[in-house]
């Protein structure tokens, strides 16, 4: 394993060190752990807190700032935080309109910011929170945990932050994020996988022909192997299951294709040039597209493309000014 | 069965068996999940082991409880509120004894099976530590029926908890990562289920 | 090699696209070439024209836009674009007030752009250039070609672009440019080389335990080959050949962290973490930190440090506002 | 020595064999460039290849430059201008000529040995392409001194070509991307140096 660190347990703070001193003007973070606040907080709203294990980087802490959360609470690299840290975080932005959670679908996350929420609502804050599951490769079911949360949690973020910042309710804040979940589908693909800093070995192996589709962002495996094909063949496959998913046609969407950490810009600029090609043959209208590094499995080299599909309301929110290190 | 002390005996057994299975535990938890298991626990029972010497004298109750809030507040991911909660709702069950029998015990672990299955929304046959939890239970508190003595119980609550864990080799998760690799966690064993077969197993030597 | 591509020949050409058509607001593509320029021609300025080999994604098609690039030419993977291209790019741009060239110091790109300047200067356009040399691992000597422009180029096309915008003439805008190349040095390092599409094979390799110091951004190989070492003492190398180039003692300074494509902002920012304090030690202050990918290397993992020195009216101008798909 | 038909012979051969030495050519640019320069003179001699069935009828110095400006818009890198400018300013020197003898070819190597020189400006001895062109030039032109006969006079311009090229090994380039690896580049034979030995032989070949 060759990585520019110091060493495998300070990783998470260094990081985050590192971070918040790249961006003092926005990040703040607190002394308990690896919280990453506003600079300065934002009384007189409802305060959002997300996060999870750290490795997804610019997420979580990149999106604190303006228009988007008021807290980003980093486990260890790929490992839920606990509940104690999420409570610091909330304690710290929590306002009398109370906080918002922002997590992504997986047993670890949910349980630890559920206990966390149950500590809070002890201290008397008032704490609701949202699932995100937008991964299309994990098939939805009564019996099992559903759908993960990955990329497209980006955009509930943002969209759920910009309704915040204009005062709206936690309800209404809710129900705007509940919103975007209802309406943002994600699949991803990866031809070489990510090292865990702590495990000192790659989360799988691949060879030289070989791809794995339906990765999640936690350098899991993905549901299938297959032999790597050209990019345009991989995109038409992952957009299908994605189409298959919500019926996206006649619609306006906000398209993000998500580098996993180690793709080049070169190759996600290839990746957009055919999903927008496929979504104008389909008469589906793009409103606005990200391509970059939003919520990253290290350095895994792997994208995955996310579809929202947008009204008016989310539009406006998605385009308001927002101010965090990597969205703005 | 065990008093206080030997509790606390128990736990530091756990905790070094946790650090010795940490990168079988993580290689484990590769090919279904997200490689960090032994890492995660690793991790909380050497916050646990450090906490075993200001637990001296204590009631059980309050050393569950305290091993418990410890796993919560250190290993984060799944395993951390699962285990966390166990234990807690453990000592809550254990609250002011210095001494466990076996009914006891069995009573321990009861609690612990009920707050493993309310907080991960899990049943037994899901892939997860369960089925390591759930047999076990079942064969201790069959050889208690019998009338079998505490090593015994012990002995086939070891087994049934290993067999349990080479049995979600069989199964497809339905919860926890494991379910989002489908049909090709097949053949592979479930990395909650064995740290927990380690766990019994060294109650088992510790108390044995 | 295993890529997100199509076909090494079409590369190029589908990144152009893809970066287009995601940034429609921004961009528009010459018909004749791999050349981006603004999507609304800016009249009453100087129209500021960059570009280099492809390979460097985001730049140099990320930074067109308002408050900084008119155009950038795009040549194959890490080689010049020809004087044709860049010719293009200059008739689609120039205005009565000229055209300012920012070119990096090498050889091919050099003798390109001269090129494509006299091509214009037949036709009466008015264009100089500048040479951006901020690679610190290259001596310099008046026998050789010199150092190598970097990352630091991006400041370059930043302030000078700010300043083009206010309507500043070309000498003021050249000079600008000038004052930013003599104050800003950088220097590199790699762990992992990249591979052009078109060459199928890496540009060098590296053992489990070995670095390139002092590294271009053409996937070549670097200066030398050390055993890897930690993060910071890695950044301490760097920052010293650095420090030692240019007193920046006492100054205000901009700092870019650039990841070389592969890097996970993970590291970067645990990079950043140690610039930071090392800075602070030497009492240099910093201005405005910018941690990502701005000049890369396809998938190189790599990153270079790049300190510039400020004075208020380049401070004035870095800060700016500017709307541009990789800065904004 | 050749007419313009030959010279049209002649570029087809150049073309066929930069197509041939690519990956070589390339291989060469790895360790002290960045591994294009095959790539770089395929793309472009390819384009030259595809000009040619148009330039039949042409004057010597219209296909050189037409070969020139072909290269300069289709090459890039450094190879691009230098080359490119190579061939033009020959072509330059030939305007209107159907025919040239070995005075003539003697001008064309020196006018494109002048152009590199202009444009690079570098000189011999900074290991590039002018170690060969410039070592080859002056066997030639002692060669002709000395009453050679054209094909001699050319197998001699090859000789030194190639030992131009392999002198290249010895010396710290200071122009081009060699010049950023200092010292690393000892024992890399110059690509530019090279594709230039490889033009030349088929020069030789074509004529002889
Ligand atoms: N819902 C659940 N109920 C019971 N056990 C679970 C559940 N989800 C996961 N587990 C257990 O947790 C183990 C994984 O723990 P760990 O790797 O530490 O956390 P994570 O999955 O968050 O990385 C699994 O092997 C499984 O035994
Ligand atoms: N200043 C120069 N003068 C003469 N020849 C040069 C000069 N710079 C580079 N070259 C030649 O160009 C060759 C490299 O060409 P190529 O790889 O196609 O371009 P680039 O270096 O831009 O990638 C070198 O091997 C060398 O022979
Ligand atoms: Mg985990
Ligand atoms: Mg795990
Ligand atoms: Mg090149
Ligand atoms: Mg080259």
């Amino acid at each position: 394993m060759k990585k520019f660190i110091n060493d495998t347990v300070l990783v998470e703070e260094q990081m985050i060190l590192g971070m918040v001193k790249a961006y003092p003007r926005h990040l703040k973070k607190l002394d308990c752990g690896n919280v990453v606040v506003r600079a300065e907080k934002k009384e007189g709203k409802v305060a959002l807190i997300s996060g999870g294990g750290s490795g997804h980087e610019p997420a979580h802490g990149g999106f604190v700032g303006t228009g988007m959360l008021d807290a980003a609470v980093a486990g260890p690299v790929f490992t839920s935080p606990t509940p104690d840290q999420i409570y610091e975080g909330i304690k710290a932005v929590a306002t009398d309109a109370g906080v918002l959670m922002i997590v992504k679908n997986y047993t670890g996350d949910v349980m630890n910011f559920e206990m966390a929420a149950e500590m809070a609502e002890m201290e008397g804050i008032t704490v609701k929170h949202v699932v995100t599951n937008d991964d299309v490769a994990v098939k939805d079911s009564l019996y099992t945990i559903g759908r993960r949360g990955v990329a497209g949690t980006v955009f509930v973020h943002k969209i759920a932050g910009a309704m915040a910042e204009t005062g709206a309710d936690l309800d209404k804040v809710q129900a705007t994020a509940q919103k975007v979940i209802d309406n943002v589908r994600t699949m991803g693909a990866a031809i070489e996988p990510c090292t865990v800093p702590a495990a000192g070995k790659p989360g799988f192996t691949l060879s030289d022909d070989e791809m794995e589709i339906g990765i999640g962002i936690h350098g899991e495996p993905g549901t299938h192997r297959e032999p790597v094909k050209k990019a345009d063949e991989i995109v038409d496959m992952l957009l299908s299951q994605i189409l298959e998913d919500i019926d996206y046609s006649g619609s306006e969407v906000a398209v993000m294709i998500n580098g996993a950490g180690g793709t080049p810009l070169m190759e996600l600029y290839i990746i957009n040039n055919r999903v927008s090609d496929v979504l104008a043959e389909k008469g589906i209208r793009i409103h606005k597209t990200f391509v970059g590094e939003y919520m990253t499995s290290i350095e895994m080299q792997g994208f995955s493309i996310s579809l929202l599909r947008l009204d008016d309301e989310m539009k406006q929110l998605l385009d308001a000014a927002a101010d965090t290190p990597a969205w703005n | 069965m065990a008093d206080s002390k030997k509790v606390l005996k128990i736990i530091q057994a756990i905790s070094l068996k946790m650090e010795e299975q940490k990168d079988y535990l993580t290689e484990l938890d590769q090919p279904i999940g997200d490689s960090d298991h032994g890492i995660n626990l690793g991790r909380g029972f050497a916050a646990v082991n450090e906490k075993l010497s200001g637990l001296e004298g204590k009631d059980i109750g309050t050393i569950l409880k305290t091993v418990g809030m410890t796993l919560v507040s250190t290993v984060g991911g799944a395993s951390g509120p699962l285990y966390g909660s166990a234990f807690m709702k453990a000592g809550q069950a254990m609250a002011g004894k210095e001494d466990a029998d076996i009914t006891d015990f069995l009573t321990i672990i009861k609690t612990a099976i009920e707050a493993v299955e309310l907080r991960g929304k899990a049943v037994v046959e899901e892939a997860t530590m369960l089925d390591a939890m759930v047999p076990s239970y079942q064969a201790m508190e069959q050889a208690v029926k019998e009338g079998k003595a505490a090593e015994e119980v012990l002995n086939a609550g070891v087994k049934a908890a290993w067999s349990g864990a080479e049995h979600t080799k069989d199964l497809i998760a339905t919860k926890g990562r494991a379910s989002y690799v489908g049909e090709r966690g097949l053949g592979h064993q479930d990395p909650g289920a064995t740290s927990y077969s380690f766990m019994l197993e060294e109650i088992s030597k510790v108390t044995g």
